[in-house]
Parts: C-alpha cells; structure tokens; sequence
C-alpha cells in the first residue's frame, strides 16, 4: 500500500536527531518486545501481517507516535482481526489499569494463567529453489510501476526506475502474499542497485546509489 | 529518561498492560517474557556482537572473508544467538556503505542491540535514500566526493551491517582493544572510526 | 518538496468522509480567511508562498489538524520568516486571548489602529507570451523525475510519467520560483493527460485518465 | 457544529485571535475584514452562481459555448465577482469528469462557496486519482464501465468545475426550476443530478 509508512524520498522531516546514548527500553516498551515476540513464537502472527498491522494505523497517528506504539497498535489491530482478542475486552482492561497506573499484568487475572503455549518452529524465510531464477547479476531490470492497496515491500520511490541485478539471494517468503493470508508463495529474491540519478533525477546526489532488496515479481527486464 | 523515551501517553501504559494480561490469561504470552526482554536487552544490549567480528575481520583476513560470504554464520563463530541472514558490506577507500530500513525499521539486532531511536524516525529513514551525503554530514561524517555512498535499503528479512575501516594507526592495537573501537554507528554507517587519541 | 501534502495515489486515510450538509466557518475560521486574504491583498504573502508555507508543516501536525488550521500555520510561518511579525510577540499576545477566551481581536490593541494599507493590484497569473510555446495538442511528454526540497506543483504520482498535452493555457506565473522570493519568471502551462494505468500500471481503474497543469518546466519530450 | 468543525483546540483560536490583532495593528487587517467575511460565506455562500451558469448552459446552446470556451467571462454575465481562471468540463454520455486538489484543496470558491469538508481532506485528495470510481461510489454514484472517468487535478491558479448532465424529463421546467436541481457536488463532479421527482 501507499501507505504513511513509505517514506523514503520525502521532505519535511526536519533533521536526523541524533542522539549519542545507548538506547534503552522503558517498561512498557520491554512488554511490547516480549509481546511481539509471543504472537511471533506462537505463529499468531507473522512477520510481514505484523508490518502490513502497523502500516494501516491511521496516519496522523502513525506520525504522531513513537516507535514501539506503533508496534502496540499494529499487534492489537491483527489480534482483533483474527479474533485472538476481543476488542471489548481489551478496552474493558485497558479500562482497569488506567485506573491502576501501577498496576502489574497479572493484577487483572482472576486465576493462575494456563501453561504457555509451546513456540512453532521458525523456518526462517529462504525456502528450496524450484526454478531457475529469471534474472542474473548485472542484468538490466525495471521495477514496476504497481500501487497495490495491499501489503508490499517495493517501496514508492523505486516503482518504473530501472536498476541492474547486483546479487541473486534464493528464494524467499514473498511478503506481498504472507501478509493477507494467502501463503509464502516464496519467490527468488535479488539485490537491485538503483543510481541516485535515476531515481531522483536533477535532484541526486552525486556518486550514489541505492540497494533494494526486490522479489522477483517485483521486476520485468528493462 | 532523555529524548529515547517521550513521554508516553498514560493510555498507551494501560493499553499494553491490558494486552499483556490478555495474552498470559490465553497462554500466549509467557509470564516470565516480559523479564526476561528487559534482562536480555538491559544487560545484554549493545552492538557488541557486532563489534567482535569486525574487530576480528580486521585482524583475520580469513575471518574477513567468511564475515563478508556469510555474516550469520560469521558471527554465530561468536557464540551469539543470530536468527536473520546477515549481509556485511565492507568500506573502503572507494566506497561507503550506509543502512536503512525506509518502510518500517529493519534493524540487525542480534549483532547491534537495541536500534537507537533516530534509526526508526521519519527524518532518517525519509534522507538516508535521497540524500545520504546531507544525513551523513549531519552525523559530522563527510564523505570525499569522489567516494562513492551506497544506501542499503533492508526491503526483506535480509539484515545488513557495515564493515567499517579499519582506522590508522591501530597495528599495535590487540584485538580486544579494537573491539573497544568500533562504535554502533559506524557499523550503521553514519559514521566512520577515527584515528584512537592514544595512538595519534 | 516530497511533503506529507503530496497525498495523490495514497493509501490508508480511508473511506471519504462525505457530509451532505452547507459548510459554515466558525468565527476564528473566517478570522483566518480574513487574514489570509488580508495578506495577499497586501502583497504580503503571495499565494505560492502561502502553500509552501503550509506544505513545511510538521508532518504529524499536517495531518492531525484541520484545513484552516493549516492555513493559520503557514501564515504564521511566513510571516515571522519575512519580519512582518515578531514570533515572540505572536506567542505573547497567544497567551493573552488564552487568558480571554471570550475576547475579541481589538481587545489586545493599546491605540486605535492605524488607517489600512491599500491594497495591492492583483494581476492575476497569466502573463504575456514572450516566445511560442515548446509543445502543441497532441505532443507526447514525460513529466520530469526530479524531486527538489522547495515549492513544486508537479505531483510525485506523475513524475517520470507520460502523457499527452491536451491543451495549452498561455504563459503563468511559475511556482517553483515564485514561492521562493526568485521571482515570477512565467512560463507555458499545459494540460497535461495521463492515461491511469500509465499512472499505477495495473493497479489502474478501467478507462480513466488524470489531467494535470504543467509548467513546460515539468515536461520534457516523449 | 457538526463534524465540519471538530472540537479545535483552545490554542488555535486564541493564536487566531493574536494574528487578527497584530495585522490589525500594523495596517494590514482591516478591523472590518472577518466581519466582512462572515457576511459574505454566511449570506452568500453555496454553489448559486455555479448553479446558474448550469441552468442557463442547459437552456441556452450559445451560453454553453461561451462558458465552455471561458468559464470567468460566462459566470460573470451573472454578474459575480469571479477572480480566478475557470474551467468548466462538460459531463456527457461518453465522459463523465472529477475535480480534486491533490496537493492541497484548490477550490473554485467564487462560483460554489465554501469548499466541503470531505473536498480538503487527504481521504478524497489521495484516491481521487487513483480510485475514482471507488470514491465516486461512496458517494453513490455508479460511472458505467465503459464510461470514461477524467480527473482534474487542480494544480495550476485555474479552477475546474464540472458542467452535469441535464436530467432527463426536465425539458418542461424554467431556468429558475432548473437552478434549484443543481447541486454542488455535482459541479464537483462526485454525483449526477437525478431525474426530479416530481417529474418522474
């Protein structure tokens, strides 16, 4: 999708604000680590519904709010869809502990919680070559020009500028596809470079270029 | 505190206490997972992994080019726990390499830690693919004009990492003293090593 | 600029929220068309500079607020970047009428206001031709992919775009200048025709085109 | 109130009222000037004047040429003030056309008032070019597959406004019946006048 979280090229972002010191994790943040982490290690959900989650945030929120609340609200946009949580409940409890600022999670369990579910195995995201790529270091290729309202990782600024096949990296889970449930239908995957100056035109920086990593439905030759 | 941590809303504080006792009440979340996070991420946090194996790849040109082939399987050399692919791009005096994730945050975690908080800002992630050379100035790096700057976009579970230079002077320097050099931002690279006051 | 007010081909804000009834304007909204126009009256905002004023918005802020809350920020921002106002002054005088939520505007002023200047001469933004224009009906062109940090009103969904100019306007003031404090410098302005699925490749709805104003310095031949 | 105008944060109006009284003060605001605007959105707002050149293009074949050719010139014959550049496009069988400001909400204010709420907001501006038929829709306004939708991205100081189609079964009524079937969101090119009801 074209979505608020596609923001590579975009003005108006003011500065980098770099900050020097080691990054730490807040209370919160930690929970919403262990979290992400739970609906991954239980298969709940996967790595590219828990992106395509956070990308249909509203954008002014998205924007609006820090990092790993937009981990919070993706997560809980997927539960809910899935029927894992019910929203009810969840504002129900949201409820209880505004109410208890100190509150810890288990404050809210009526009984002694249920064994934890066990981990699905991770397979990764390389799966076995099938056929043999289409593309081969140094060809001439296109990124094409597809808006899909769906989940995808080609982003805006590469769509319809050509690139050369820098490296072929086997054959990958395609995200455009795990996001919405219809499977990894893996695809191969290749490192595309792009000059500055076909994707940014007059407005480049000289001697650059970017490196995309690009599933093959991604490209047609050039 | 500081600028990592704006203060959050008292909505969001209560919302992910919900989330988490929804999910332990389901078996989902295990009770210990939380603790367990903030052991690994507050004491185990930091690009030290990272910083092994460049300082190695330095001193070991046989490691070097295993670093290069194959990072997950160069750094798990090290004992750590790497589930990404990791690809390693080396600097050199023609090219610089630099890491974004434009679309959400990719970030190699098990071998840098916990990505800083200007990493996953819009103002990074919006320059670094436009305008690297404007970005990399703002991190007091200026990149020699006839050196080329290439921007890795981590478009897929590929994670990336930068081999720095190696800075002059440091021959004399054991191992674990150049690990001692090797910052979390040049492995980003946003920034490149500078010459150790000691051996100037 | 590649602003957070380039929404065109944008997923993810929703379905349109269509309210049948008559606008109105609240009292501070027509207050900020009064000085809106009060600024261009005077020449002292022209109307190029008056979006890029808004477009340097803060992202976040551009889209959690509402349109002439838009238009008070751009204001603002220009006018304390020519020296007519005193920044300081403005969040002073803010926090008076905080003070007074019931007060009006003449309640802050010490003296009786000086006589109004006149206002400017509006000349509207066609221009005489100087030489014939560069593309007649009928001619393929391709917008230009360039992405400049300033003022642009070539859209990125048609940048590296063709199309077919459809009709010639005359000769227009010029934006990207004009916003800018460089002058007018006027040049051709086309009707430029894309076909939609020029535009979004297959995401394209069946039998659409979109018709944009082009300055010639957008175009290029095809 | 009503959802045109959200609850606006007490800051933005008294900012307001500090801006109003600063150019005020320095000559530039005349103390009148929101008064004025007031009277002139509140008495004369809406689509009339667009309404009328509508019914009179309808009736009088000459009159659709001059504004189809010019649409300033043409309204003003109604003796509005119109200072803009206007388009106007005419819906037909084959083409039915759409007006939107992608990058911000250009408006032919002088001949349809107030903009609506819906025209200046990112929701309308971002899918009008990419899924018209899918915002058309919403608006209840089904555009026959093999109809062609233009969309008129308004990015220039000229105005776009649409010239509806004549409803059928109005041929009996006067121009001033006429005017009051036209409605702005037609002109916007969002809907299409019905057959009357009282004709049908």
């Amino acid at each position: 999708m074209n979505g608020v979280h596609d923001v590579g090229g975009m003005h108006g972002f003011g500065p980098v604000d770099w900050d020097e010191g080691p990054p730490s994790l807040d209370d919160w943040e930690a929970a919403v680590v262990a979290i992400q982490g739970a609906t991954r290690r239980t298969g709940l959900i996967n790595i590219d519904e828990f992106r395509h989650g956070i990308e249909r945030m509203a954008p002014a929120h998205y924007l609006g709010s820090s990092y790993f609340e937009h981990w919070l609200d993706g997560i809980a946009r997927v539960l809910v869809e899935k029927g894992a949580i019910d929203p009810a409940a969840l504002d129900a409890r949201t409820a209880f502990f505004a109410e208890r600022p100190d509150g810890a999670a288990r404050d809210a369990l009526a009984a002694a919680p249920p064994a934890t579910r066990p981990s699905v195995p991770h397979r990764g995201y390389v799966r076995p070559e099938r056929a043999p790529p289409r593309f081969r270091a140094g060809d001439a290729v296109r990124a094409r020009t597809t808006h899909p309202a769906g989940h995808t990782r080609l982003p805006r600024y590469a769509r319809g500028r050509r690139g050369v096949i820098a490296a072929y990296h086997g054959v990958h889970v395609f995200p455009d596809t795990h996001a919405h449930g219809l499977g990894e239908q893996p695809q191969p995957l290749y490192s595309v470079r792009f000059e500055a100056r076909e994707l940014w035109g007059e407005s480049a920086e000289p001697r650059e270029a970017v490196y995309l990593d690009a599933w093959e439905p991604y490209l047609e030759p050039a | 505190m500081g600028k990592n941590h704006p203060n959050v809303d008292s909505y969001v504080v209560s919302r992910v206490r919900a989330l988490e006792s929804l999910l332990i009440e389901k078996g989902i979340l295990a009770p210990d997972a939380v603790d367990a996070v903030v052991r690994r991420y507050e004491q185990d946090t930091g690009p030290l992994l990272g910083a092994r194996a460049v300082a190695r790849a330095w001193s070991d040109p046989a490691y070097r080019e295993r670093l290069l082939a194959d990072g997950r399987a160069a750094v798990a050399e090290f004992g750590g726990e790497v589930d990404t692919l990791l690809v390693v791009k080396e600097n050199t005096p023609e090219v610089h390499h630099m890491v974004v994730c434009t679309l959400c945050s990719c970030y190699p975690w098990p071998v840098l830690g916990l990505p800083p908080t200007w990493y996953k800002q819009p103002a990074y992630r919006s320059r670094a693919v436009i305008a690297p050379r404007e970005v990399l100035r703002e991190f007091g790096t200026e990149i020699a004009e006839q050196r080329e700057v290439r921007v890795w976009d981590s478009s897929s579970e590929m994670r990336y990492m930068v081999l720095p230079m190696r800075p002059p002077g440091t021959e004399a320097l054991s191992e674990e003293e150049l690990v001692a050099l090797v910052t979390r931002d040049s492995m980003i690279g946003v920034t490149e090593i500078p010459q150790p006051a000691a051996v100037r």
